[in-house]
């Protein structure tokens, strides 16, 4: 299993969700971040004085998928996130050891 | 009417309108996130239901005709209250201006019973408690047989936060306690929005005491006056106690015994004078904010201490004219307090009318509470109150701000 | 002039000007995040230019001089208005009074082009607005051929409301809509600001409407009574279609009912009486809940609900006067509503007066709209709408409070 | 008293107190999550002490007797302010209207000192402050030496806003900069909070201001049209400022630029007319633009540029007096300014007054500050400064609205 | 070593927090999220539109454990979280590299 | 590659973001987190109750590096984020599979 883990601009997020629906993930937890990167962050200017906000907002997604759907799911998110403009955002692929349904007490890919 | 009066009640009465939703916000940042819309919608409910109320039955029951226990229908539907006649409008003002206050007074209460209790169950309430428990003492007070003997109750004291506050703990005593109280607390989850709500209060609170004199007159001013210093010595010696007790003068501490101070001059408010006001709120300072400690000995889940605040804050500041109450400075004709010659007969009667309020208000709304108990229900579910009400009841979140929690359909 | 009308008169001017905040923050708190400070800006933008205009030349096209079409420039610059003359002040005290709702009005079209009308566009459109339709309508109602028929307005019903409602929708016709809109929806990003925002607009609303009576006389009383009580039926009846039929008696089912109520009672506040208020109230909150759902079936993007609201609301109200308008009660020289004994005259004269401002209003605000879109565009583009208009209008952020998005320079 | 006067009065008193909540709200918005309640107790403070410091001996010191530099005790504790005498109690209203204008002018400078002065230093400043700097001054300017010289100061300009604007400069000389300033930066944790804080204010000003009239007559209807004015321009201009040099029309700017206009108006209120508020708004919005900026180059850490927008503004405005002033529009007997045919009599008066003031205040606050700084100490531990002074001095939080944060005993 | 992330319903991280520390556990770090899974949403109301809010306010606990306390964290977690109703949440272990003690430079499971 | 996870004092952020661009690190995503641990709760008090407010409010890093960057980014970490006092935090190093640039569709180290 794998803990898919995606940074993307946060107008993005209802067209992730809806790809990673139909690539037939059945859930995900989502957060708000603030992003640093080569997209540069934003200027704020309070009382003439200039705040160069290098964070940017951004939203953190994280998808536990089987190993089979590891792939449909990186695919769906990079298609629904890609606008092909800087800060559009990573995902990672990080090893999982195990999962568990604290509903029910599954665990491994029954637990997903 | 005087031109002067009416622009003085005309202001007055928008001030006490805005007390309520001052009121709501206070509250409601006291309250936590998912519960806050729901401690609104309990304030706002007021605002709809009990201004039609008042001009249909309640005022007439509550002012109209000789009766000591209860007023009659002759003013029911606002008849016979016109602008064309001698009074030039000033009855129907004062229609108006006392509607705000029975907008509030029920209003108070919701504070005590937050976080559980039914919003059905609340919505008879509110209007049910106003004709069965408001309107009566409000006529014993003004006009009834507590007035008759003499007891004072310039804006409201007994009338409405004793009044209030001991029908809060009626309430709660028949509501339960909230779940995980009094193990769980929780702070406000937002204080500027109770310090706003402080500050509305007390804005808005110089209409209530200043506009009871129901002139633009001497007396007016005295009130205003003595709102103003009551709120900062109460604030003043709550937070004191709290710096000396607790370690830290904190803006909650302060709010609520700005507040506290307010409900003690209320009653008290045209009838001293000098440093009295400074005086009495001192005291409801030190003595609001031990009484808000009671609730954890005594068991009882008064959520925003509503009994701490408007109930003992109320009966202090009531009790506080037999001993201040000055009637030369006024050049008025009631009796005056012990400390300006006056004996224990004003103290007597104060206690007197406070008594029977205090005992006729608890009856009747835990009468009222049983009533719902036994019929619609008055608690929301454990599963609602765990995952708060905002959601169950109104179907609403107080905040969305963030994009992940903006993903609507 | 006497006191105690200016004292009122005064005191209602600044009630008046609280609610262009108000306003905002009822609109501010029903926005997205990243929307708030633009939608704010479009209000205090009203707030910075309005005053200046109004007294360099828009009270007086709109109020001297004769005309049945447009005032003259007779008082431009308040020439002539002085404090030592005749009357005091009383003149000057006016300009003030209306001044706040010339700022007012055209801040009320903001809520329907929210989300995607850029800064620039909304610069210019609210001053040619108000000179190019608030102006004359104001006169037609106030002075000129509208009034003359007889078609009564007393707080800017049809000036105001039927006005700026009917703008809003040639306004968004022109804009266009959301992306996204209407199958992606945003939940306000903070109900306690609506709730705030809502409780300022009904305390600042008895400024507007009793302050219109322009004394502290007996129709100040009547209005204020009327702006009581319309708004509470409205925000009640609002509140219950919404519980019978979506299942929940909602905060922002609430306040847009007490905004609708305050709407409806503008026109009628100084004529009519009794319980026509509360009728007014009931009706019209049934009738806005309804409306605001027109604009998805219609499909014009009104983001904030100002056709549904002050459009309708005022329209209802207006025409109500035709019904319920009471010159007995009054000692007035108006026409008598149906109700009361005078026929369809009245009613008619109100639906003339309201077709007219409709017509005109309509086509100007078209004009203005389209004028705009053809020479600096009045959209932002994608990339801002997508990203949010406050840091790319305003290069602000409404909230920094995280740690995180507080890591400046 | 006239009914409507009083009506007036009362209502502007009322208006003045809801200003130092508002002022909270303003500065609390612009400081960081974890030093707003820090920063509203700043303010809450001046509301509990100065009321009861006011009438026991502030009052009297301030306005008693004939002395050129200070008054005398007579009226303290309120001494002979009745209400059945002859004035009806206009006096005891006079010193409630004051008292409210003592509680919120040592407010104004606690956003010189944000995030980093003790609250026990605080605590004796303000009271302090009020005593020693703020009670002689207003002697001077409100008969005592400065008033005898023909200066003039209708609200409170010299008296109040320059007066706590170079306080506020000599207080930060003496309290150091915050830790990280000027390098890092912060922007305003919650700028709706800012917005209504202005709306607040604004509102409230025109209490301070046409209150100042102390009656509802001529004089106080133009001195609220120069409110409406002057703050409309302010904000315009500092926004197109904002905008030419920085690019964009900013909430904060606006903000910013309104109450300036509203600190510039203050000294002039009831003595220009026409469209001289609109130039003296223009004038400041642009002046006090620039003069934030001041602090960076001249490196002192005025935190919320109580300086540049106070003291500037102030100054401004009374100066703009020698120019404006037009005892023809008033009927009254003051100098006329330069540009109504006054000479530079009215300018140097002025500029007396305020060079006096300015000296007197720099100097005794920073002695205050420096006794403090001696005895008790005056910053918080750079630990306290690094977390934030709201849980270190308050024992409290701002916002508690993740259920993480929830997570109590 | 592992990282032990748990999504669970926000009134039983009390619970949670409290068996953990039973477990043995000395820290844990927690946020606020968004989560979408079986549960389904919510429907929200606003002026007649109804908000199908898919997304379910849910709480994220991350803990670093040494291999040993992993099983009874996981049990810990388990137990405290479980309603027994669906929207319970999920547990996910993953494999630690290396943790570092800021404040004293300690590794690996001194660092705990 | 390495996803590397720290919890850091809030006020030490801008220090941390500015020895981790110096390190040659060009990305990262932070959001704000409530932490429990040694370093004890605060106490709040609330018209006289005590409220025992065991977490502290932290900041949560996340920097994805390659596998050579990993020591150097820790080592940034460390140093910016030392106080010395209790609370200054953890750094945890996780192992990564895959990481891609939604943009560009890069895999790999280059898509960091
Ligand atoms: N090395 C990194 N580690 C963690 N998050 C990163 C890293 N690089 C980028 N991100 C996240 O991805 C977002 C977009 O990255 P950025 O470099 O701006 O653009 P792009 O993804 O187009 O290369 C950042 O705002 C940040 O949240
Ligand atoms: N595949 C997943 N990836 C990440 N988080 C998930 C996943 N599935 C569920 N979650 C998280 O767990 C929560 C509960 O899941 P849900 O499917 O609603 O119920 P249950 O845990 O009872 O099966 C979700 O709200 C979400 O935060
Ligand atoms: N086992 C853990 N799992 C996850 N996070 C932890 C753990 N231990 C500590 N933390 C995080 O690190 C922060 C600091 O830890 P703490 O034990 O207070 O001090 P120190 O880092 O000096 O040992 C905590 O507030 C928490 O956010």
């Amino acid at each position: 299993m794998k803990l898919i883990i995606a940074f993307i601009k946060p107008f993005k997020l209802e067209q992730v969700r809806d790809s990673l629906k139909i690539a037939g993930v059945s859930g995900m937890s989502v957060n708000d971040i603030s992003g640093f990167g080569r997209q540069g962050g934003q200027t704020e200017v309070y009382r003439g004085a200039e705040y160069e906000v290098e964070f940017v907002p951004k939203v953190r997604l994280e998808v536990i998928v089987t190993d089979e759907l590891a792939g449909p799911t990186v695919a769906a998110i990079e298609t629904a996130a890609h606008t092909g403009e800087i800060g559009d955002g990573k995902i990672v692929v990080v090893p999982v050891e195990d999962v568990v349904r604290i509903r029910t007490g599954e665990r491994g890919a029954d637990a997903i | 009417m005087d031109t002067g009066d009416a622009a003085w009640v005309l202001t007055s009465s928008a001030l006490v309108l805005f007390m309520t939703p001052g009121l709501a916000l206070f509250y409601g940042g006291m309250d936590r996130t998912r519960n806050v819309l729901n401690m609104l919608m309990m304030n706002f409910w007021c605002l709809l239901v009990i201004p039609i109320l008042w001009v249909v039955v309640g005022y007439s029951l509550a002012q109209s005709g000789d009766g000591a226990l209860l007023g009659n229908l002759d003013m029911a539907f606002l008849r016979g209250l016109g602008i064309t006649g001698e009074d030039g409008g000033s009855g129907l003002l004062t229609v108006a201006f006392l509607g705000m206050f029975a907008v509030i007074t029920p209003a108070l209460i919701s504070g005590a019973v937050a976080d559980r209790m039914k919003f059905s169950a609340w919505a008879i309430f509110a209007p049910a408690w106003l004709l069965l428990v408001f309107v009566p003492v409000f006529k014993w007070v003004y006009g009834g047989w507590i007035g008759d003997r003499g007891a004072l109750d310039f804006a409201g004291g007994t009338a409405i936060h004793v009044n209030a506050g001991i029908a809060a703990l009626a309430a709660v005593l028949v509501l339960g306690r909230r779940r995980g109280w009094p193990s769980q607390g929780h702070p406000p989850h937002s204080m500027p929005l109770v310090m706003m709500g402080t500050g509305i209060l007390w804005f808005g609170w110089f209409g209530f005491n200043a506009g009871s004199a129901l002139a633009a007159n001497g007396q007016a001013i005295q009130a205003f006056m003595n709102t103003f210093l009551a709120a900062a010595a109460a604030g003043l010696s709550w937070g004191f106690v709290e710096k000396f007790r607790d370690g830290h003068f904190t803006n909650l501490g302060v709010a609520s015994g700005i507040v506290a101070g307010l409900v003690a001059i209320t009653p008290g408010a045209g009838f001293v004078a000098g440093m009295s006001p400074i005086w009495i709120g001192l005291a409801t300072g030190i003595i609001c904010c031990y009484a808000v400690g009671l609730k954890n000995r005594a068991g009882y889940d008064d959520a925003l201490d509503v009994v701490g605040v408007h109930f003992v804050g109320g009966l202090v500041g009531s009790l506080a004219i037999g001993l201040f109450a000055d009637p030369a400075f006024f050049g008025g004709e009631f009796m005056a307090g012990s400390f300006y010659g006056g004996g224990l007969d004003l103290l007597g009667a104060q206690a007197l009318g406070n008594a029977a309020t205090i005992v006729y208000s608890f009856a009747v709304t835990a009468l009222i509470m049983l009533a719902l108990k036994a019929t619609i229900g008055v608690r929301v579910s454990d599963d609602v109150e765990n995952s708060g009400l905002d959601l169950a009841e109104h179907a609403e979140a107080a905040y969305s701000t963030g994009s992940a929690s903006l993903a609507g359909h």
